[in-house]
Parts: C-alpha cells; structure tokens; sequence
C-alpha cells in the first residue's frame, strides 16, 4: 500500500526523526491560510501515489502565503501520471546546504533490510543507481538484532564528517528502522535528508511503502489508506478480495493465480489481441470473488468479451462455476463469456455450468484463441 | 527417487482441522501421501477422519506430534498472522522439511523466520506456495494429483497455477513428471530455484528440467548462471509477465518490475545467455521437452 | 538488586498480567484502611528482602479490616533473617483451585533467560527442583527471537489441560518474558499462578530481581530500591561504588576483586582467624572508594585490625595508598592496618606509603597472618 | 607457543582515548604488544601517542580499522552501555579474538552478544576480564606485565587479582608460564574453563595448568569432568570463596551460592574425583605445580 508523502513524516516525526511542520490543503484557500500561520516561504507539494512529481510540475516554492494559494491553485486538480492530485501538502522552505538520501528496503537476495545511503540526495535513488553505483553504500541488516548503533554510526560515517552530524544522522538512522518496523514496511527512505546552514539534519521529503500482508494486524496503518488517490474500480477490487490492474485492451480475463494471469495476459497478446485488465482471483476460492470480479469487468465498457482461466488447486472449480451461474443471475451481462476450468473438483464445475447452459474447455491456448476471436473478429488466430 | 520428498516422508499438517487444511489432508491422503498426525492447539488427543477409513491423531503442538509419529515433514495451512511461528515451531521440533502453504505472510516475519530455519537446519519451502508433488509416490500441497504423471521431468516454478498449467501440458502430452516443485512468488522464500536445480541435477530420475519463472527481482538470472555452471541436465525456461505494464503490482509481491531490473526481456536474455531453451507460451513446453529428450 | 513483591506486582500489571489488586501499609491503621476498602477477607505480607516469609510468620489471613490491623501490628516490626519489616501488603483473599509456578532467570550453562514451569505451585522452585525434578519443565529462550508464541503455548500445554487456560497462560507468559525484558531482570516469577474455582488464572505471589548492571540505564526501576530495606552499612557501600558484606569477624578487610577477596576472607579463616566483611573496592581505583571503605569499616566496633590485600593491575596501587594516607587525615583510625600492595604502580604507592609512615609488604599469606596475629594476640598463625 | 595470542597478534583499541583505555594501551605498547590502532568515534584521523616513541592511527569504526591495518584481534575498554555495542562491532569487522574488559555489562546484552560472536566466526574473550598475557610475547588485558614469567604452566581463571596472585607465586618461585587467561566472573562469558583447557591441551609450550574457579554455577565442575576424559597434563585447581557465607552475593555476578548448587565443596569434590590437585590456599600453587612438573 502507498501512503502519502505527509502520512509518512507523521509517522518517521512519531519516532523522532527531526520533520519540519507541515499541513494538508485540499483547497487553494486552505493553502493560503496554512502559509500564513508559518508565515514566509513555502513549498507547496502534491500529494499524489506516482513518482517524479517535481518534474510534473507537483512541487512549487511560493514566497508568501498569496503565492502560495496561486500555486496551490494550480496544483490541486492536476493530473500526474493519471492520477487527479487532491491534497497539497504545505511546508516551511529549508536552506539546505547540503542533500543526502537515507532508505530502507526489504531485499530479496540478502533476505534482509538493507539500508542505502548515499551523499547524492534529492534524486531519485534509482538515477544513482544506475549513473553512479559507488555512490550508494549499503549494509543489510539482521532482522534478529536490528540495526545495531554500530552500523547506524558506520553508515552515517559514509554521508557526514564531522562527529556531530555522524551521530544525528546515526540516530536519525536508527528512527527510520524503527518506523520501517513498526509500519511493516517494505521500503522506507528520507529524501533528501538535508543539511541547513547551520548544520542541522532534517527531514524534507519522506516515503514509505507498506506490506500489504501487515494491514490486518495494523489497523492504524490501513487507515491511512487514500481511496480518493486510486482508481475506483482498483478500490472496489481490493475490498472483495481481488487484484485487479485496469489495462487498455478489450478482453477481459478472470483468472486464479498471478502467474498464470499474467501468463494469460501474455498468450492474449501472442494470439494478437489485447488485455483489459489484469484480474487475479486469488487463491481461497468463493463464489462471490467471482460475482465481484464479473461485476468489475463488466464495468468496463470496452471488454468485448470475457476470458476465465481457472486452474482448480486451493481454488476449487466448482466454487467458480457457481461464481458464474450466480453472477449472470445478478448482473446483466452483454458480452460472450468464454471458459477454461482444469483441476480440482473439475468433473462438478462441468456439471454445473452444463445445467446453467454454457460449455467450458480445459484448454489454455484454445479459450484465449477464441477470446481473441470473439473479441476481434477480423484477426485470425 | 524424487526431490525433497518420497515415499519415507512421514507428514504432519499444522492447521489440520481448517477449511484449507482439512480439505487438502484429504487430498493428499488420497493420494496415497503417508500423513501421520495434524496440529491444531486445542484439539489435542481428536482425530482427524480422512477418506476410505485413512485418519490420524491430532496434537496440540508440533513437539508433541513429532514425539508420536516420527513426522520428517510438515505443511502449514494456518491464517497469516500464526504462519511465521507455525514455520518456527516445526523447525524447532526438528522437522527438516516444512512447506508453508499459506498465502498473505507479512515479510518482515520472514526476515526473522529464515535464519530461524536456516539455524535449525531445515529446509522450509514457500510460503505462498503450491507445495510439491512426486507424481506416484507422494504430494505435500495443494497441486492437483490428477494432472500429474510419474516421469523423468522436473519442474519447479515460482507460481501456482502456472505450474498446473504446464505440467498438464506434459501429462497430457504423455510427459511424466519427477517432483513438481513451486517455490513461491513472495520476496522472502525459503527455498529457491538453485536449491531445486542443484537437487534435480543430483537426482537419478530426472533427466530434463523446467523451470517456471515470472517478472520481479533477480533470482531467475542468478538461476541461469548456475544452470550454466553446475546443471547438466537440459533446462527449458518460461517468463511470465512480458507483457506486464512496468511499474504495477501484479498480484503477488513478487510480481513487480522496479527501474530495469527484473524485467522479462531480461530474464528471457539471461536464460538464452545460458543455454536455456525459452518457451514463448506454456504449451511450448512440450516440444521443447521433446526436443532435449 | 532485590525489589519487594509489590514492585513486582505493579510490573507485571504494566505488562497485562492479571494481578489482583493491593495496596501497601506502614501501619496497622493504614492495614485496617485498606482492608476495610477490599471488603472480605484479606492476606497481610510482609514486604521485606528474604525468602521463607511464610515460614517465618510474615503472611496472614485476615477474615475482616479488624483482624487486618490486628495481623499487620504483628508482622510490622517483626524481624525475618535478620531484616525488620517497614511495609506489609494488603490484598484480598483469593480461592485457589490449583497452583502453579511459572518463571525465568538468567541461566550461566546456555547462556540464555531460561523458562520453568511446574505444576507444583505455591513451594520454592528450589524445594521442587530437590525432591521432585520431573515435575519442572524448561525452555531456553534465544534472546534473539524472544519467547515466542508457540514456546509460550507449549509451556502452557505443561501446566493446563483446556485450550482456554493453556491461551491464558501463554499469555501470561509473554507479559512476564516482556516484563523481564523490559525491568533488566536476572530472574521474574509468579508463585503461585493460580487458577480459582471460576478457571481464572491470578498471579498471586510475585519476585522479580534485577540485574545491578542493568540499572544506569533504566532510572525507574532503580527508583524501587527500597534503602530502609537492607542494612544501612551497605547501603552507604553501594553508593560509593564498593561492594560489602558485613560478616560476623573481627578482621576487616580491604580487596580489589571479588576472587581475591573471597581468597582472603578464606586466608584469614585458614590462619585462624575472622572476617568481619567482605569488601571489594572493584577495579577502577579511586583514592575516595578506599576513604569510604575505611569509613565503613572504622564504623563497625567488633574490628580489631584492617587488612589491606592489593594487587594493581586496573587499580593503580599509588591510588590505594593516596586513599589511606587521606582517610587517615579524616577519619579517626584506633585500630591498626596492615597493608600488602603488588602489581600497577606499586613503587609509587610504596613511596606514598613510606612518607606516611606506613610499611607494606608484597605477601598475602604475611599480611593475613599478621592481620589474625593483631586480632587474636592468643592464636598462633 | 601461547594460546589465543602471539606475537602475530595485531591489536585494535575499542575505547583507546579514554582513561582505561590510554594508560593500558600504553602499558601494553611497553610489553611489546603489536598496538596497530585504536577506535574513539569522531577522533578518526588522530594519532594516538605511546610510550617511547611509540603510537598508532585512530579510526572511527573498528571496520576502517580492520581495513586499514589488518588487526586480528581486539580489545574493549569502552563503558559499559556501549560495550555490547563494541564487541558486535568488532566481531562484524572480522575480527577473530574479542577481548572485553569492561566491568558492568548487562547480562541481557550478553545474551544476544554471545550468538552474534559464535555466528561472526569470532572468539570472544570476557567481558569483565581481565585480558590474557602471553609472558614475553604479548600482552592483550590490563594483568600486570611484571609480575609474569614465560615459561610452560598454563593459567586459566574466573577472576581477575585472584589470577595475579597465583600468576605471582609462580614467577617468585621462577615457575614461568605460557599464557595466563582471565576468563572473567559474569553469568555470561565468551571463553569459558573447557575452551582454554583444550586450547592448553593442545599447546606444545604448555606442561601443566593451573584452574582458578570460584563459587556460583557449575563451569568448574563440568570442567573437572572435561579434564579428566581430555586433557593429560597436570591440572592443579584452587576455589575461592570456601568460607563464603551461603545465599550472599560476593562481588561479582559469578560469585552467588543459590540452593545446594555451586559451593566451594562441591567443585573441590569434583576436583578430586576428577584427579586434579587442589590447593588451600594461593601460595599452594608453587609445591603442587612442582610435584607435577
């Protein structure tokens, strides 16, 4: 889950990592009346889930509070990268003197956090990455003992010289493991960390991405979830259980599995035509992931038909059948339906879907062929 | 012979008495898996009735079910929040095999779960995981035993039914399987593809290998450099996700392409690097199979 | 450092065990207060720092406020091993329909917090541990990982047979471990943990030690010391950095070390003679410790002769000497010392000495004989 | 010969600026010790200045250190809240021998601190202990250089004066020694009897050993027990605290007698039954060790 550049500061100022104040504007208005109260410049930022809002023209400096509601004017209801910018995030401006970047993430290969920390701060870590890699240090840290203060001190030995700021960076470290944690996180990154003039480190632009696994146990994290900053019909699929992508095309697909929906996807592509969505039921099979799935896709006005690839393994093929048989009761569905169910509890998903009159096959390329046929009937297989 | 399990593998099911566990133990046992005991706290001392009068003791804890049985195996389909420590308890009973079933494991716990394991010295595959099959000796998961057939081909995969997918293509193409292995597309799993190559390469009965991988991370392009290395046998590969758009999640946590890694043009290219047959969509596999056997 | 019952209690209370209530009275009036408030009967326990309370008459049942003030006149003021009892706690009376001991200490052989549990609640572990050590089951903790949830179960399977007792004390058992933990404990127990007739499970006795080491860095637990608790001679020892025990002898003695101190206390006893304490002035030397040794030890009349036995290696031997030659400026010294010095910077402290007036000699066996010979002119060495 | 030291040891400082730490390194620079550097945060780049002439660079971490001179051991004078820290940091930088003098540290730090080391690969030494001394070769702790002989009786010991006194007896009675550990009295140490007791079985230049244990826990007895099925040399043993009144702590963590377990009595017992020489009292040591040698 994405949460917001302000929600993060609130949680990494929660665990002491030194955060600038800052408020929330959904309104122009609004904007200006929080410039005013800290007084100065500011820096008006969208608060949007898409990266590169600076190059989008989301992070405005305004010298005073008049400038202010002018750039949050603009800002507000602007698109980046689709996505309809609904909140700014108003914030004192910083001299900075110097910009370093601080993150945490979980890794694959280590099994481990691994901390990157680099003295190139203020782009994205990425860009580092690939223009100048000995430019990122990084140090995996043993989920049993924790960021130790010894690597916290090492680490910031590699961003700061003098003792004072080694040991403000340490700590400041060590905060962002801790919110990393207790977030359940899967990446957690201060950028920049600044340095003012006077030899401060703060905390001017924050990420965190969130474990979706971790929302159950912490509800105070899932409550920070944004619904107005995805698209609905990704919202609709998350609360029944699914996981849905809109994509461009006209065939829509239901399948189990996110490996074999993405093969699908593929195969689509191969036969020539073209993805609506990316729709995954899951494994834990329930007719009524079915009826919601249907009722996703059916929304779409450009699915031409829809394509079930279901392989029964936890999921069980007659839950899916009488998925279908209940859903074409409830919703009204205009385009063809075309089946693939294979595997467990195969033999009764037939049975049932035969009584409520439609066919099924157990073949992959065979449904997604016809998928493609049905869809667009001038290109052949 | 077969990988990781075989006939001997005496099995133990945490979360026995469950709708997934109760299920699949059923499954497997008619399957001809040898399943000695189920866990469940509470309902120490029950039994749990499985089909054609097959049945087993249940134990309040793994410690007390290995005491009884002399279970060498175990697989957990317990919630997500009790999976790290079911993962833990068993490893911590002694249990050298664990395959953890359930889906939705906070990672951060397997930051911890892994070594935990690793100290113990078992061998935990998933979680997030379809579990394994040894086609006419024994099946410890959830793959359907009816589109399996015994035979020389390993398969081992990072999706679920994916897997299904093709090694029903090979049944149907009179292709028999060793072990079908999915390993589990989560960040953090506690077997992998080398782990899985480098035991099909030892094992007498497999004589060719498919590999199954998706988009996200490096593991298949660290995979193609040991085939290259240390794998004799012919490996046929498959990438799913080449038309994934770049950036979204697609479904399971390993399913993401960040920045240029972990793309499948990439994962496509290292497998040619390395002399790894591509297959363009799952039915490839069998001529492609057929080729190298 | 040893914490009273009722300390411990509240610890564990933080932590969510369940602990019934109680309050703590000085007097019998405040005793019959606080029974009055309980309503019914009550138990009256003596706080003080020794074990076999109940033994020694220290705990009571009282069935009403009026027989409260009556038990807590009685127990107030009584001595138990030799320590008067300031504090009693009031609690009300409980039903037990079992008891059980649950509890952790540090443990030297794997070197980690060790978990034991028994059946056989409401006696000393120790006593069980004697006669019947079957009945004790143990669990190593790995303090990398902590307790958890399915060692805590397990643990709990040990001790109840239902899941609703067993989940209850599994729990109570990951409060102690957390309360262990956070209190910088060397041991935490709860005996008896009690299960009344309703099949609730209470904690009814409680002790919690703390590690010495553990308290610089945790203010709050060192605020429970409780100074009228323990004799006033090592209170005043303790706080200036020495360790005393006052022994029953007429040989004082001064030693850097704990081995070496014992090794003297044993030396004199084997020529004959009697160790009025143990004193260890530790290993980072400090003229002033060796002024507040001979302070406490001057302050006790039965001591005839005070033994110096130094070896130098991170106590300097020229910082002993400076501390005899000031204590003798302040203090009025009426029994005679004698001295043995070796190892870092004995010139120098010999130096000292000599101007002082003062002769030392390098031999343990010599000063110790000497020592006995001065206490006990009769004894032959 | 020696154990755990020699003149190869290259030494790191943890704590080398301050007062502890200053005047030992200086102390042990005099005996010869191969000082390489030391490590004080925000000092890195200094010099630190030792007796004629001598001296070494200072570092920020032990890591730069390690880097920068090739150090393969390490010794702690830090306080005691950052010495857990310490030896972590040491044991991380590839250190393989720890010593850790500090007096105080916390016996929950230990309990993560000890596994660390074990899985870093490294040997640790203390914590408060009073460090090891190789007569004539190297001096790694705070024991007095002077008071010591090289020759070939082993000296292993709980505690730390005590140690000196022995130590003491032996060279006034020209008994010289190969090494002389302080293993350190804390309820958790690094090295413990059995270590040093192999370490000296298998040390050509040692001929016998003496053992200085004292009352609290059950190290001397199990001990006692490991020399008798492993080692072949003399062992002669000394116990303080014989006349300790029970119950009472006597300094040190070590020094606790609880329930029957640990008393003088008992490990003098298992002493003998375990055909170890027992002296009464310190200066026993010279005419049991000349019996033997």
């Amino acid at each position: 889950m994405n949460i917001h550049e302000y929600q993060a500061k609130e949680i990494l100022r929660a665990h002491g990592v030194p955060v600038p104040p800052g408020e929330v504007a959904t309104t122009a208005q609004e904007a200006q009346r929080i410039a005013a109260g800290f007084g100065g410049a500011v820096v008006v930022k969208a608060q949007v889930h898409a990266g590169g809002r600076g190059k989008a023209g989301g992070v405005k400096l305004a010298r005073d509070a008049a400038e202010a509601k002018e750039r949050a004017g603009a800002i507000l209801g602007m698109k980046i990268k689709g996505l309809t910018v609904q909140k700014v995030l108003i914030t004192p401006a910083e001299e900075i003197a110097s910009e370093a970047y601080v993150g945490v993430i979980v890794d694959r290969a280590s099994k481990s956090p691994v901390f990157m920390v680099s003295r190139q701060g203020g782009i994205d870590i990425e860009e580092v990455a690939a223009s100048n890699p000995d430019a990122i240090q990084k140090l995996a840290v043993d989920a049993r003992y924790g960021l130790l203060p010894f690597q916290a001190y090492w680490l910031a030995t590699q961003l700061y010289d003098g003792i004072a700021q080694q040991r403000a960076c340490a700590r400041i470290l060590r905060q962002l493991h801790e919110a990393f944690v207790a977030s359940g996180a899967s990446l957690a990154e201060i950028n920049p960390l600044i340095t003012t003039p006077a030899g401060e480190l703060k905390a001017i632009d924050a990420k965190i991405n969130i474990d979706d696994n971790e929302l159950d146990r912490r509800p105070e994290i899932e409550a920070l979830r944004d619904t107005s900053a995805e698209p609905e019909s990704e919202t609709i699929a998350r609360e029944a259980g699914l996981t849905f992508i809109q994509l461009e095309g006209n065939i829509g697909a239901v399948v189990n599995g996110a490996g074999l929906a993405m093969a699908t996807m593929d195969l689509i592509k191969f036969y020539g035509g073209e993805p609506a969505n990316f729709l995954d039921i899951g494994g834990s099979s329930n007719p009524e992931k079915v009826v919601n799935a249907l009722r996703i896709i059916t929304g779409d006005p450009r699915v031409k038909v829809i394509c079930f690839n279901i392989f029964g393994g936890i999921t069980r093929c007659d839950d899916v059948a009488n998925g279908i048989v209940e859903a074409t009761k409830r919703i009204a569905i205009r385009v063809p339906l075309v089946i693939r169910l294979t595997g467990t509890n195969e033999e009764k998903a037939l049975e049932i879907l035969n009584a409520a009159g439609y066919s099924a096959t157990t073949s992959m390329d065979e449904v997604v062929q016809r998928a493609v046929e049905l869809a667009n009937p001038s290109a052949g297989a | 012979m077969a990988i990781f399990i075989d006939e001997s593998t005496r099995l133990l099911v945490q979360g026995i008495t469950g709708r997934d566990g109760s299920f699949h133990t059923r499954q497997m046992m008619d399957y001809g898996t040898n399943v000695v005991g189920g866990v469940t706290p509470g309902k120490g001392g029950q039994r749990f009735e499985g089909p054609s009068g097959k049945g087993c003791p249940i134990f309040d804890t793994v410690r007390q079910g290995v005491q009884a049985t002399g279970a060498n195996a175990s697989i957990i389909y317990v919630p997500p929040a009790f999976a790290a420590d079911a993962i833990m308890e068993a490893a911590e009973a002694g249990i050298p095999f664990i395959v953890a079933i359930t889906e939705g494991v906070p990672v951060l716990d397997m930051t911890r779960v892994y070594p935990y394991v690793v100290e113990h010295g078992a061998r935990l595959l998933g979680p997030n995981c379809p579990g394994l099959l040894a086609p006419g000796r024994s099946k410890v998961g959830i793959m359907p035993g009816n589109i399996a057939l015994q035979g020389n081909v390993g398969v081992v995969s990072r999706s679920g039914t994916l897997t299904y997918e093709v090694v029903y293509q090979l049944t149907r193409a009179d292709i028999g399987q060793s072990t079908c292995v999915g390993i589990g597309g989560d960040p953090i799993v506690g077997t992998n593809f080398i782990d899985c190559l480098a035991a099909f390469q030892a094992d007498p009965d497999t004589r060719a290998i498919v590999m199954i991988g998706e988009i996200g991370g490096t593991d298949e392009q660290k995979a193609a450099e040991f085939i290259k290395a240390n794998v004799s046998k012919p490996v046929v590969g498959f990438i799913a996700g080449q038309t994934a758009p770049p950036g979204r999640r697609m479904g399971h946590a390993g399913a993401i392409i960040s920045g240029s890694a972990g793309t499948a043009a990439e994962k496509i290219q290292a497998f040619q690097d390395n002399g790894i047959q591509v297959m363009k969509r799952p039915s490839d596999v069998v001529p492609l199979i057929r080729e190298v056997i």
